[in-house]
């Protein structure tokens, strides 16, 4: 029994340590913050060589980036997207205005946490984050999944409830 | 005991029976509508009487007065005549049936009269033996078919009449020129006296006399160009004469061009201007035919493009083709008849005369549509129809043809043939069509006659064979003249 | 026996060996880019990956089906073509039959993404085999070529009979240029890569995979990658005498096919079809022709 | 038990008249008994197998006997045709179960199954002739029981069918003048000596009229409206067996009556191929290419299956033309093999017409959670359509390729193989705008076909499957017609095609294997994997964006719209084009003609007075003259 659990750990912890090594982003532009993705994933910062690559459809994709201020037309299909997604999957808070709402802190149609909505791995704080701090953001997912605490779509499933009713209140569905 | 076999008979009956409806008429006018009936029964009973002494190959003659021949009015019934008197009698009985319920506004006797006078007519036509004979028929011919074109009295049926009237009058004079002619070159009236004169007589003063007479029968025959009078007339008329006239009085008078070139002048230098002309009325015929949005007119351009194309076979001028003629106006008549008057079955269901109206009738009235199919199968002989063998008979004597013209023909009849085709079958098309159209269901008693007619054809259609063998033993006779001479010249002394 | 074992090892070491060139195109990409790029094996891991995704999402049997039968079929075409020294099944099916064998696959991609419901999948799908109907017309014609050439369809004795160095690429160039544009447009490299245009139609048929099917897909495509590289080089490069000659020449192919992929566009769809069917097309008729008069 | 050959022509005929009666008690004693009489030509074709009978005289034409006989080709298609008359048969009964035509139907159906018999028994020119004009004009009734259009799919398809008929005639009286008999031994023999222009021009006569009902390229313009209106059964029939029945006839001409070496001596060889076979050969490609180019860009799932069927005659008459021991085996077996896979397809697009009532493909979708054995059953049939191993139309296809090779033909084997391609983009079109993509809401509770409707597309699928895996079986009946036709038959096996001069060998089974192998290995990987969660079909990536029912998002219509762009300027080209041109201007002429009768009575008497004149004329004049 023992040998077992400590089988299937040592698989997860194998396969969590390749997966690191091989994470899509979702190219899902919700903001101003994606202009900072374009030199991130080009010659001179090239995040290619952590094996991160942009990739088109919420299927195909490990990391939701949300870049910037979601609004709340936004937040409704940043949440079709998420859920739309296969786990394991993890969702990077990019720039100030997804901690809290940053320049539009008093915007009535911005939402100001994006954790509320969804669980949330990893914050880059900036306004905008740049390239050096993206890729440190994606470091330290990558050391995250490694150590296994990258749990953010666990948590959702199992706080769907807590996730929904926020959402809800925000989108009135 | 009376002698039925006599071909006097067959006229005699008839012309009685018209006076005797005559007198009658103001007081029994219900019964009149029975005369045409009973008079073709009667002819009926003495052509089976004549027939079996024809079809053992003997020459059946009847005379008018005591004289011996040539000096008398003879007349003579030979395979031919006899194959066409039958025609002209079995449809006379079947179509003054379908009269007899298809007429219904009274007084109908007038009506009743002037079929018997056609029906004796043609009869007359048939198997007289003397040219003055074919002028006279032929002009009381005209006459009762002017009166029944025109006998629905609407506009159209009246100017249809006029126009049959001027032309009639028209082949009516040349006739007579024709006959006038003759006689004065041979002195004689007598068809087959006449031709045994007409060996001495010289070619010019033969041939104006025959291209007179024959233009004069081609108006009623049908042959381009002076059967303009054709499309107007026959849809005009009455169903029933218009199934009459296409299947019996182009018939009839194709018969007498057969007769007057064969036996009477057999002249066959005039064969490849016929076979041109024949050519053309098939052509033309079908052309028109395949335009027309009226289903009689259609049906009536269609006549014009059968005749071109029995006529055609005929002009071949051999054995062969005589016989493929008379087997193809065989088909003609029985199936041109069933078409008109399954026509008229439609046209009184309907109300209209046009084509497109007719949708969705054959989904009502089963039975009708069904004859209308089988007898225009027939027509454009599609096998395993009678016109099918007809129809290959024909184009194998085409091939006969000596030259290029043989061949053009040859492709001409089958363009023609699909031209038929598609124009019968885009009626057929329209008949199943689903259409939410109410018709009147068909009356029994009117389908009774096509039914006959196309019973005979499938009979016909299941035995083709011996119709052709039959037909050829006709073109045997008609070719070998001087059986006909000399049975008619010699056969009543 | 020996060739029974070959035989069912191929499968695996053509996925290898396309894993290998496909992670060797990615590193040649990046530094033409001037960039590090991903490590040799960066294929294999994304596989790792999505095969072990926790949950997979279907849209119906075949959907799920589709890609089994892209890597089913993969694993048949890869049998066809002959190895240096092994016939494989090549005694079974020539080059008629090769070419149809290869379609199956596409056949089941094809189905599982249409099932899917997605219009870009189902456009990715018929831009895809409307591409096919493009660059078939030259890979045909060169196929003809050879075969009127050496007058046999056996794609063994294509191979040994190249031996030396009678390579098509050298006796006819044009066929083996022609040849080569069309396996170039049948990899869906730029300027043909109008099937998955990420831009444009969200890569196309692969839209709604994820997972495990996607991770079968890109098995099924590294299998392909050897598969193209290794027909090329069995008609044009004159096959090799051993293994390792045998990568070294795929090798090349990738290499050539990348110098183009890094710096092309992408064509619209109607005017690659039009380009196949004109400038392929015409060289391969010519290279045709010179056979013709020049060959028998 | 001896049955002669009348009797199994008449059989269904009798069988129909049976039914016909019976249909006046129920409905149920009607299907019974002719289901019964399509049965037997089974019972009564099994003591032919072996057999070539020659004459058997039924009938008297002209002083001629007419003759029936069979021999192994007509043993062959006598045997496939009552299998599809069959199967069309259940299915009508279904397609008409609410239409009060079905007893008509029923009556016409057994007529056209006598006249097929006929057809393949005839043994003289005139036989044939008849027969396949029966086969003509009740085609011409069947399709007016078919869709809003049939009608003038009905018009049209009889306008050609003359055409044709009468073209055949014309060689059919020609040749009777000539030789003087019409059985096909003693044309033959009459053809041997006759001069070359007879040879030619009836042999192209003939071939106008097979043409046409195999709707061959020029003379095809009647087929795509016709297969797409007419009722589904009918379609089947047109499409399985009356296009067949022009090209068994095209086949026996050909072989049997004409000869390759008549061919030979009186014209120069091209690819050696007499010059008209060459021609023949251009004209089948030609059809192929242009036939599937067209069909991928139809909307309209019958005339997609019109178009494929004219391309896949092209295929048969490609091969059968290369008039090569493996063309004509190749062409025997596409006629087999098509004749399976389109019946499937028409089938299975008729049950789906039968349950959604539209044909229109971008209406359609999703269908294959409602009809999976519809699905299956149409999947193995556009695999075979495609030619792709291992079904049945890979192995004929492939024939004819190996064949082509053989000849050396490299310009119509790319036609050929691109029209492989080509027929794999609408086959696939077919398939997923009918089964695949979306489910509209409407057709949510759509269910299978009932099982007896599922028996015909069953029955035809896994015949498809067994010839395709084991190409023995159908080559077994192949080489025996081929020996028949005087050719050296292929060597065969089971499996496939031993290695021989031109054919290089092949063994489906074995790809079967190893196509099993891998699926089996990919299936391990999948399954073995975690579990799938299934989700709605709505549940899509739509760039974020959320869809709902009632809106379409299913990318059905114009789904070749590109390919249309490219295709585009040889639109303009187009035959029908040609022909309606053509057409408009014989109407414009007829017109005039027509206007001769102008119904003016003056008009009238001039012009006969006129001419009357004018010959008069001519006569006086002439005959001074002479």
């Amino acid at each position: 029994m023992e040998l077992q659990e400590t089988l299937e750990e040592g698989y997860v912890e194998i396969l969590d340590h390749l997966r690191k090594r091989s994470l899509w982003m979702l190219h899902y532009c919700t903001a101003c913050g994606a202009v900072e993705l374009p030199p991130t994933i080009t010659s001179r910062f090239d995040a290619e060589r952590f094996g991160i690559a942009p990739f088109v459809t919420s299927r195909q994709s490990d990391i939701l980036l949300v870049t910037g201020y979601i609004n709340i037309k936004t937040l409704k299909r940043l949440v079709t997207v998420y859920e739309q997604m296969l786990p394991p999957k993890y969702v990077i808070g990019f720039g100030s205005c997804t901690i809290n709402g940053g320049i539009y802190w008093d915007s009535y149609a911005v939402v100001k946490r994006l954790d509320l909505y969804l669980p949330v791995d990893v914050y880059i704080a900036g306004c905008m984050p740049t390239p050096m701090a993206v890729l440190e953001g994606f470091r330290t997912l990558m050391k995250l999944i490694d150590e296994g605490k990258a749990n953010g779509w666990r948590k959702y499933i199992e706080n769907y409830d807590y996730y929904k009713a926020n959402q809800r209140k925000v989108l009135k569905w | 005991m009376v002698n039925l076999a006599n071909p006097t008979l067959l006229v005699v009956i008839p012309l009685f029976f018209a006076f005797l409806s005559i007198i009658i008429s103001p007081f029994l006018k219900k019964l009149i509508k029975f005369v045409p009936l009973i008079v073709s029964a009667l002819n009926l009973v003495v052509i089976y009487f004549i027939g079996v002494k024809v079809l053992y190959g003997s020459i059946v003659l009847g005379t008018t007065a005591g004289l011996n021949p040539p000096y008398v009015i003879i007349l003579a019934v030979d395979k031919l005549n006899f194959i066409i008197v039958l025609m002209v009698n079995v449809l006379g009985f079947l179509i003054s049936f379908y009269n007899i319920f298809y007429m219904k506004e009274e007084p109908t006797d007038k009506f009743h009269i002037l079929f018997t006078l056609l029906i004796m007519a043609s009869s007359w036509i048939s198997i007289t033996g003397d040219l003055f004979n074919v002028f006279v028929a032929f002009e009381v011919l005209s006459l009762s078919s002017f009166g029944l074109v025109g006998y629905m009295r609407s506009k159209d049926s009246i100017e249809a009449g006029f126009k049959y009237v001027v032309q009639g009058i028209l082949a009516g004079s040349l006739l007579l020129i024709g006959v006038v002619l003759i006689y004065a070159q041979t002195g004689t009236l007598n068809m087959a006296h006449i031709a045994t004169k007409l060996d001495y007589v010289g070619s010019l003063e033969k041939l104006v006399p025959y291209v007179l007479i024959f233009f004069g029968l081609a108006v009623e025959g049908a042959l381009f160009p002076l059967n303009s009078w054709l499309p107007d007339a026959h849809p005009a008329a009455p169903s029933g004469i218009s199934a009459m006239l296409s299947g019996i009085v182009t018939t009839t008078a194709i018969y007498a061009i057969i007769r007057v070139t064969v036996t009477v002048f057999n002249y066959s230098a005039f064969i490849p201007y016929l076979f041109i002309i024949a050519l053309l009325t098939l052509f033309f015929g079908e052309i028109a035919a395949f335009f027309q949005k009226d289903l009689k007119r259609m049906l009536a351009y269609s006549t014009i493009g059968q005749t071109g194309l029995f006529v055609l076979a005929f002009s071949v001028g051999t054995q062969a083709s005589i016989s493929a003629s008379v087997a193809q106006m065989v088909n003609h008549s029985f199936s041109k008849a069933v078409l008109f008057l399954v026509a008229g079955i439609m046209i009184e269901a309907q109300g209209s005369r046009n084509i497109d109206d007719l949708k969705g009738f054959g989904r009502v009235n089963i039975l009708t549509s069904i004859l209308f199919v089988f007898a225009a199968l027939s027509l454009i002989g599609v096998p395993p129809f009678f016109g099918f063998f007809t129809k290959l008979a024909i184009l194998q004597t085409l091939l006969d043809f000596p030259g290029f013209l043989g061949y053009l023909s040859f492709a001409l009849v089958l363009f023609a043939a699909i031209i038929e085709g598609v124009y019968f079958y885009r009626v057929f098309k329209i008949l199943f069509e689903k259409s939410d159209k109410n018709f009147q269901a068909e009356n029994p008693w009117l389908v009774i006659s096509p039914f006959i007619l196309v019973l005979i054809l499938v009979i016909l259609s299941s035995r083709p064979m011996s119709v052709l063998n039959f037909t050829n033993d006709i073109a045997n006779q008609l070719i070998q003249r001087t059986i006909y001479l000399t049975s008619v010249l010699g056969g009543l002394k | 026996m020996v060739e029974k074992l070959v035989l069912i090892l191929t499968p695996i070491f053509a996925f290898f060996v396309g894993i290998f060139l496909e992670g060797f195109k990615r590193k040649m990409v990046a530094r033409i880019h001037r960039r590090y790029g991903p490590p040799l094996h960066q294929p294999l891991l994304d596989i790792i990956k999505l095969l072990s995704k926790k949950e997979n999402i279907s849209h119906g049997v075949m959907f799920d089906l589709g890609p089994v039968i892209f890597v089913g079929a993969s694993i048949l075409t890869v049998l066809f073509l002959p190895l240096p020294h092994f016939k494989q099944l090549t005694p079974y099916g020539d080059l008629i039959a090769f070419l149809y064998i290869m379609v199956i696959g596409s056949l089941g991609m094809a189905l599982g993404a249409g099932e899917s419901g997605n219009p870009n999948a189902s456009i990715g799908i018929a831009r895809a085999l409307t591409l096919m109907l493009g660059y078939e017309l030259p890979l045909i014609i060169a196929g003809n070529t050879l075969v009127v050439r050496y007058g046999t369809t056996d794609l063994y004795k294509f191979m040994t009979l190249q031996s030396g160095f009678n390579w098509n690429l050298f006796l006819l160039p044009l066929t083996a240029i022609a040849g080569f544009i069309a396996t170039y447009g049948a990899m869906g490299e730029h300027p043909f890569d109008t099937v998955v245009a990420p831009q444009e139609v969200a890569t196309g048929p692969m839209v709604e995979y994820g997972g495990k099917h996607l991770g079968l897909l890109m098995i099924g495509h590294a299998i392909q990658v050897y598969i193209e590289t290794a027909f090329f080089t069995i008609l044009f490069l004159g096959g090799a005498s051993n293994i390792f000659t045998f990568i070294l020449k795929q090798l090349g192919v990738i290499i050539v096919m990348t110098l183009f992929d890094t710096v092309f566009p992408r064509f619209r769809i109607e005017n690659a079809v039009r380009y196949f069917w004109r400038w392929p097309t015409l060289i391969a008729l010519l290279g045709l022709l010179i056979v013709y008069i020049g060959g028998k | 038990m001896n049955f002669s050959l009348l009797m199994i022509l008449l059989t269904p005929i009798f069988g129909g008249l049976l039914a016909y009666a019976g249909s006046a008690l129920h409905k149920a004693v009607r299907n019974i008994f002719f289901l019964i009489f399509l049965i037997l030509p089974f019972f009564e074709l099994y003591q032919y197998a072996n057999k070539t009978i020659d004459n058997f005289y039924y009938l008297t034409v002209l002083g001629q006997s007419l003759s029936l006989g069979i021999n192994a080709l007509s043993f062959m298609l006598s045997l496939l045709f009552s299998l599809i008359f069959l199967l069309a048969y259940i299915f009508l009964l279904f397609e008409f179960d609410k239409s009060e035509d079905s007893d008509l139907a029923i009556l016409e159906f057994s007529f056209l199954e006598g006249a097929v018999f006929g057809v393949l028994f005839a043994r003289d020119i005139l036989s044939f002739f008849i027969f396949f004009e029966i086969i003509a004009l009740i085609i011409f009734f069947l399709i007016g029981k078919g869709y809003e259009e049939s009608h003038n799919a009905q018009l049209k398809y009889i306008t050609w069918a003359l055409i044709g008929a009468n073209s055949m005639l014309a060689a059919v009286v020609f040749l009777f003048f000539k030789a003087g008999s019409f059985g096909y031994a003693e044309i033959s023999g009459y053809l041997s000596t006759a001069p070359t222009p007879i040879v030619l021009i009836t042999f192209v006569l003939f071939v106008i009229g097979f043409l046409i009902e195999a709707s061959i390229m020029p003379l095809h313009v009647w087929a795509p409206i016709t297969y797409a209106e007419a009722p589904d059964s009918v379609s089947v029939l047109l499409s399985s067996v009356v296009k067949k029945v022009g090209l068994y006839l095209f086949t026996i001409f050909v072989f049997s009556i004409f000869g390759l070496n008549l061919f030979s001596k009186i014209m120069p060889r091209v690819f050696e191929a007499p010059l008209i076979m060459y021609v023949l050969q251009w004209i089948g490609a030609l059809t192929i290419i242009i036939g599937t180019f067209v069909a991928i860009v139809q909307e309209d799932a019958k005339k997609i299956l019109a178009w494929s069927s004219i391309a896949q005659s092209g295929y048969i008459l490609l091969g059968l033309s290369l008039g090569t021991p493996l063309g004509v085996a190749g062409g025997l077996l596409h006629i087999v093999n098509h004749s399976i896979f389109k019946g499937i397809l028409f089938f299975v697009v008729g049950g789906v017409i039968y349950r959604t009532g539209t044909k229109n493909l971008s209406e359609l979708g999703g269908l294959i959670k409602k009809m999976p054995i519809s699905f299956i059953s149409m999947l193995l049939a556009i695999i075979a359509t495609a030619g792709i191993p291992p079904l049945n139309g890979f192995v004929s296809k492939y024939l004819i390729y190996e064949a082509l090779i053989q000849n050396k033909e490299p310009l119509l084997l790319t036609i050929a193989l691109l029209g492989g391609t080509g027929s794999f983009m609408y086959v696939y079109r077919l398939i997923h705008s009918i089964f695949l993509g979306q489910l509209p809401k409407k057709y949510e509770g759509v269910k299978e076909v009932p099982i007896l409707m599922q028996v015909p597309m069953l029955v035809l699928s896994l015949l498809a499957l067994l010839f395709g895996v084991l190409p023995g079986i159908p080559m077994y009946f192949v080489s025996k017609a081929e020996a028949f036709l005087g050719f050296d038959p292929i060597k065969y096996t089971l499996t496939g095609f031993p290695e021989q001069p031109g054919l290089h060998a092949l063994n489906v089974p074995i790809i079967s294997a190893a196509l099993m192998g891998g699926f089996v290995v990919a299936a391990l990987i999948f399954y073995l994997l975690p579990k799938t969660r299934s989700v709605h079909q709505l549940d899509n990536y739509y760039a974020g964006e959320i869809l709902t029912e009632d809106v379409k998002y299913n990318y059905s219509f114009g789904f070749y719209s590109f390919f249309d762009d490219i295709i585009k300027p040889f639109n303009e080209w187009s035959i029908d084009r040609i022909y309606e041109n053509f057409v408009g201007f014989v109407k414009t002429v007829g017109d005039y003609i027509r206007r001769i009768y102008t119904g003016n009575l003056e008009t009238y008497v001039s012009l006969g007075i006129i001419i009357l004149t004018i010959f008069s004329l001519i006569y006086i004049i002439g005959g001074v003259l002479w």
